[in-house]
């Protein structure tokens, strides 16, 4: 059991979401960040004084899934978050985690382990 | 302040024909309609015969007119008042009731509110006048007078629709975040129909209150007392919200709720110094009284807490100052400037303490109608029998030798209490035992706004739009 | 109803030349200007001088400024309104839209828009007075009159002036969260000077609509119907937002969609009410119909959608009471009051039905310009035409047996309709060849706040501050 | 604009004494109070025993009332101005300066502030006259007048009490984000007392500027530079925030900022065309005035950012708004309406660079009411001096070839100027050596609205409300 | 050591504290997402126009834990996030993933490992 | 490769980032929580109630590192995430957490393993 953490930029969450659905993967968490990485801010005014913001807004998303769903969701996340043309990738595109899970609870009945996905 | 209505420059019969008939022909009852409205028209105007001609002053109707904008304004303000002091999930239904209580009521007013307010005296209780319906007997070119300046009557009703419309406004404060919305809407109706305009009658409309010369200028029995205890009778009728008082409920903006008071403020110009039916000497001490009274409340409050634990609150000069607004209410055209610096700190100290009571009894009053409007309005209105001066307004209170008139108020106070216990308890219990007053609780923990209205209040602070959510029908 | 100017207390020409002498002093332009102004002062003083002492009325003067600055008002009503029902990253750029018309046309209007509309008529087609240029031929002790109460022509020109401007911000509820700043400020100057100004002129500048008599109190055609139909083309012409329909664009902040309402309803009686010319009989039936047709119509909204899907929405209230409003705005001083909750339901059910016709069509009129101003203008019109009494105002209507009138407004509306969508389609194409109508796809996806105007509407719930952000440049 | 008052419509002393006998029995100081009372009234009354029945214009009073309230309804608009540029942890503190020095301002003012600036001159530099102490000697019936037009004292009482308490609350724009709340409070009772008071008695109130004949007809000298200098001197005795100007500081709601701005330019109609004291023809001008100016800036202002860094943004334009109706204030009853896009224009740039300046310089005037109100009310007090005409109000300025008056408003700008300066260095000297002036760091950094008023202004983004809170006490 | 991530109802997490508090976990760490299961959303409507919101607002809660109170903290999550009535849980209550910490570090004294918790 | 995810006083975010670049590591994310801890909360009030908070606002950082980034990185969150005078910590200043990761891939050029870091 793994849980992937992805960082993708806000609007391709959709799209990503579809790339799932089609590897049926149904569930996740997703949440609000803020990213900084190679890919640059932008500058905000305030009456003229220029700022500059280095924080870029992001969705972070959590799929918990079995070993067998881990190359699928993550070839569905890549496929789901490129921006660029033609699904050319961008900086800025974001990063995708794998951590090991050594267990899972569905808490409404209590099934523990790889059922409980 | 009474209301005297002087209508005149009625225009002879036959063009109070020319005016309805489309109507009449329009809706088909053309026999009934047409003798109701033909008929009453020829009564009502004999007795202004002798004003034939009667000429609008524009001063007073300028500012009759932009009173009556200010209390419509009051709606959003007092939507914002309320909104911010809920949570999140409960913003666009809190909203909902001060906007849907003034759509309904301006209709119930037309319709027949107007006419029970303030047609033709039935033995000091009710107006009633059927060819006011629809005010299909008003006249555009009717008059009406308090003060020697006349305004048109379709000003004058529409004044007074504000006020019948913000009072079951304000009793929405008291259950918030667990009424049904149909609920809601039945008993705005029946009770402006049952309790308001009666009692409206009672005060302004020549009734028995009006009949003893009570000294109410803007509404202290008719607004706020009536809508104090009716807000407390309904929130002990639909009981506490799911989580209070263990778990406070955190409220969702209270810079809304200060854009809300200092709305409310600017309106209330207009409900106060627009009760003087004119522009002229008694507006400008209503007026001036109004934000002596705000002030000195709002302070007063604020000094409260800080003697209680030491904080002077945004919440808490907000209160103040809507304490103070409501306590000077029935006394702004009555009292000397003086009086209304005492008027305001007895308001926001009084208010304070009905306030802390309310979390010792333990009933859910939830945004204080009945902690603010209630109290601050009963004790506006003793205020008003003590402090008023003959050389305002021709009332002498107690502070002038004059107990009879304390007296009067007391008595209109307690009486608009009891007819307003009883009457808003009995609706509420009509509308309990037939629809229902609560939401399921399911409903109560999502959150009014989506259980009810299929809809979020605020969304400016988390993921992306578009992600959320995908059109459900094409 | 037609403004009918008469200037009046013209002071001597020596006087005029004192005011205007330092003006041609600074420019330099001595010769041209001082001929041109003395000239036309003289020519236009001529057919007034029969009144040369115009008593101004105060009455109706506070009505008219407080009217103004009401509608004024209504600008950030309608930034409201239309930026919470936008997604989050739009809310500033949508409430520029608002304030930016405001700006902009104000100085067009006192430049020559002013004169375009209200100057000497020719061939019913458009005003052209060259002295008023800047307001120069604008003494400020003229006085104008439409009903017997003189005010002076300053007020009647800002009154005017905030007509002229809330039209193209209305537009832009079509465009929202697309469309490139500068072209809207272009196109709206193109659109303002060469649509809106010989439609006003049309219908209340002494145009060919105005001399058939056209029954349009405050608006239906000029500002209502114009603002619709220029919101349709303009949305045709731009495209639809990216992601519609397919996905559904959440509103940021419904809860500021309702105070804007709330707002626009206070405003509107500035609007219609102000639209009397005076503080007299007439303004209070504009006022007690404004009132009446807003509070039937949210009402009908509501019950439209309750039909519809079982539930009555805060977007649904608030965009019926705009519904009323837009129908009633031609009505409101030509009809009884009977008939304003007609109009009122029958703009709450229309407007309803005609936005639901959007989806199906699949244009993206983002904000219904078209659906609530444009069909409930040119369904206000028609229903003048029907309702009007001639107890009101002087006009008959269809019920009154006066087909004629009706055929009037048909024309009228049909012909607002034609002439501002040829009109719109036009300039809109100019703009789009030239500079582009749209912003570039990647702006559209940052959102136009960051992306046109480098700011952020909200920040309210995020991380803290001083850790998002550093100064740039020092 | 100096106001003459003329009392009026006395009644006999008798009657004067049935008035305040209530009073006066009420705080038994029975034979000192009556004395004063019974004395000054008499005294008073003499001169004006001339016109001993005065009729009071409803027009005008209808006016002045509404544009009381429109003033009182600038501090929600400055409030959240203001609120929507500091960060999310002060908005309520920040909204807090505004409505408590309103509710303080309008205390003081009918102690004793309306006497300090009203009362009978003293040499030039202040009114005094005992017997006005909390309005005893203003009578209800008094009447006022400006230009033939009486109104009620008690309303010309509360216009001017007004602008008293929004002049403390725009200096706060200068010290958000680190002052203390209870020096706050005490710093704008000690600075209305003795800086604003005198300075109001000598430009309005009959002191030497008066006497002077300075042109300022809505206080460019008495609240613009007086606030915009109040509040330099006091952010550079308090010091810059933790943080500035290294770390920028996010605004919290730049769409609050944008409907404060709407809310200010609403409000100011009262004030500026409210400075006429009457419905007529000098309002007029005063309005459609400050309209092009409001505007003119607006567009400069962001034409200014445009050649600066290529962006319009909505705080450029909302501020540039401000900058125009603070330039045109002096000068919208005295100028020509060609000269106010002039003087608008100006504004907007002048002040654009002006706040630029700040940035250089390092200071922390956080909110520029020096860049904005301080700048503006000199410039605009200059300009005045320029293009005043004869024919609008009797003052020629600069332009009509009078230099005088020019060398007047420099004066009366650079003694305004002066006076504030030390005034305000003082009194904030005397505030910081008792009290302080300063919140403690951790109170800086946790924010001031939970840190001094125990409360959060926004909770709309977060994690479930009944989560975060239990009840501390029961 | 073990990092216990939770998503449960947002009106659990009062009861959810309370359970925690009972078995002497006094540390944890909530921030707001939004969910996608097997839990359906709501409709939403825009001027008559329904729109289907398939994401749900759900509280995660993040507790370090030493392997001891793994457990405990895991029962007491699932009796305080089950909101079916008489503990009966429901779709939707959320899930508990258990993962492997490395270390932990208390940032104030600098303590690492179990004693930091 | 580890996620090193901490939990920081909001306000000191900054000087954190600093320190974060002084060692080189240039890449994070963050986002908003809540905490509960040891640090006590702090009382509004609601005309007149007082009612206590007991969740404190918190900012989470989430930084994947490969392993000879982990200490230095440890080490720039302890020195700027300090509130103290001169240093010293604070109750409240927050904890670090250290876990393994399985992979890492950069979405926009699908990079795999340290390489995406
Ligand atoms: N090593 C990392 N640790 C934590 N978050 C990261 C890391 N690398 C990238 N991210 C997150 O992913 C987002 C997108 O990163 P991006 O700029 O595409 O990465 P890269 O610079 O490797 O191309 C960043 O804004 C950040 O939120
Ligand atoms: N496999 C998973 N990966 C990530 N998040 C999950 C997963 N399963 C459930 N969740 C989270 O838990 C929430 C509740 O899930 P729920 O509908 O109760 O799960 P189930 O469908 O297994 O009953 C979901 O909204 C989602 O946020
Ligand atoms: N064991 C834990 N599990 C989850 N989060 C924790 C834990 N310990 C601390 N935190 C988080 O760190 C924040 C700061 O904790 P702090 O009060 O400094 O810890 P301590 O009580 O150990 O000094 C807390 O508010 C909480 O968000």
């Amino acid at each position: 059991m793994k849980l992937i953490v992805a960082i993708i930029q806000p609007f391709r969450l959709e799209a990503v979401k579809q790339a799932l659905t089609a590897v049926e993967v149904f569930r996740l968490t997703v949440s609000d960040v803020q990213g900084y990485g190679r890919q640059k801010g932008h500058t905000e005014y305030f009456r003229g004084q220029a700022m500059h913001v280095n924080l870029i807004r992001k969705v972070r998303l959590e799929i918990a899934v079995n070993e067998a769903f881990v190359q699928p969701t993550i070839e569905a996340i890549k496929s789901g978050a490129r921006s660029g043309h033609g699904g050319k990738g961008q900086v800025g595109d974001g990063k995708i985690f794998v951590i090991s899970l050594d267990n899972i609870i569905r808490i409404s009945d209590g099934t523990e382990g790889s059922d409980a996905i | 302040m009474a209301w005297k209505q002087r209508r005149s420059g009625k225009p002879p019969l036959e063009a109070a024909w020319a005016y309805h008939r489309p109507m009449v022909w329009l809706i088909g009852l053309t026999i009934a309609v047409s003798l109701l409205a033909g008929g009453s028209c020829a009564a009502a105007s004999v007795p202004h015969l002798k004003s034939p001609v009667v000429k609008i002053d524009t001063g007073s109707t300028a500012w009759m007119m932009a009173s009556t904008a200010l209390v419509m304004f009051m709606i959003p303000g007092l939507a914002l008042f309320y909104a911010g002091m809920v949570r999140k999930k409960n913003v666009l239904a809190t909203m909902m009731h001060s906007y849907s209580a003034l759509v309904l009521v301006i209709l119930q007013w037309i319709l027949f509110g107007y006419m029970l307010g303030f047609g033709t005296d039935h033995g000091g209780l009710i107006g009633w006048n059927p060819a006011d319906i629809l005010l299909i007997g008003v006249n555009p070119h009717h008059a009406v007078s308090q003060s020697g300046h006349y305004i048109p009557e379709t000003v004058f009703c529409m004044f007074q629709a504000m006020f019948a419309m913000i009072t079951p406004a304000v009793i929405a404060g008291s259950i918030v975040e667990r009424m049904k919305f149909s609920s809601f809407l039945l008993f705005v109706l029946l009770w402006t129909t049952f309790v308001y305009d009666p009692l409206v009658h009672w005060v302004w409309g020549g009734g028995w209150l009006n009949q003893l010369h009570v000294a109410d200028f803007a509404g202290g029995t008719v607004v706020e007392i009536a809508s104090g205890v009716g807000g407390l009778m309904l929130s002990l009728l639909i009981g506490r919200r799911n989580g209070y008082p263990n778990q406070v409920l955190q409220p969702s903006s209270l810079a809304l709720t200060l854009l809300g008071a200092g709305i409310l403020w600017f309106g209330w110009y207009g409900f106060n110094a627009g009760s003087a039916g004119a522009a002229d000497g008694l507006a400008g001490i209503a007026f001036i009284n109004t934000t002596v009274a705000a002030a000195a409340a709002g302070f007063a409050w604020n000094m409260a807490e800080y003697v209680h634990h030491q904080r002077m609150s945004t919440l808490g000069l907000a209160s103040g100052i809507v304490a103070g607004l409501v306590a000077i209410t029935p006394a702004c055209g009555f009292v000397a400037i003086w009086a209304s610096p005492i008027i305001g700190i007895l308001a926001g100290v009084v208010c304070y303490l009905a306030v802390q009571v309310k979390a010792k009894l333990g009933y859910d009053d939830s945004l204080d109608a009945f902690g603010v409007h209630g109290v601050g309005g009963f004790l506006g209105m003793l205020l008003t029998g003590i402090f008023a001066v003959a050389a305002v307004n021709g009332v002498r209170g107690m502070l002038q030798g004059n107990i009879h008139q304390f007296l009067i108020q007391l008595l209109a106070a307690v009486s608009t209490v009891a007819f307003v216990a009883i009457g808003t308890l009995a609706i509420g219990w009509i509308v309990k035992v037939t629809i229902g007053l609560r939401v399921p609780e399911v409903v109560e923990v999502e959150g009014l706004d989506l259980g009810i209205h299929g809809e979020t209040g605020w969304d400016i602070g988390a993921l992306p739009e578009s992600a959320i959510v995908s059109p459900a029908e094409s």
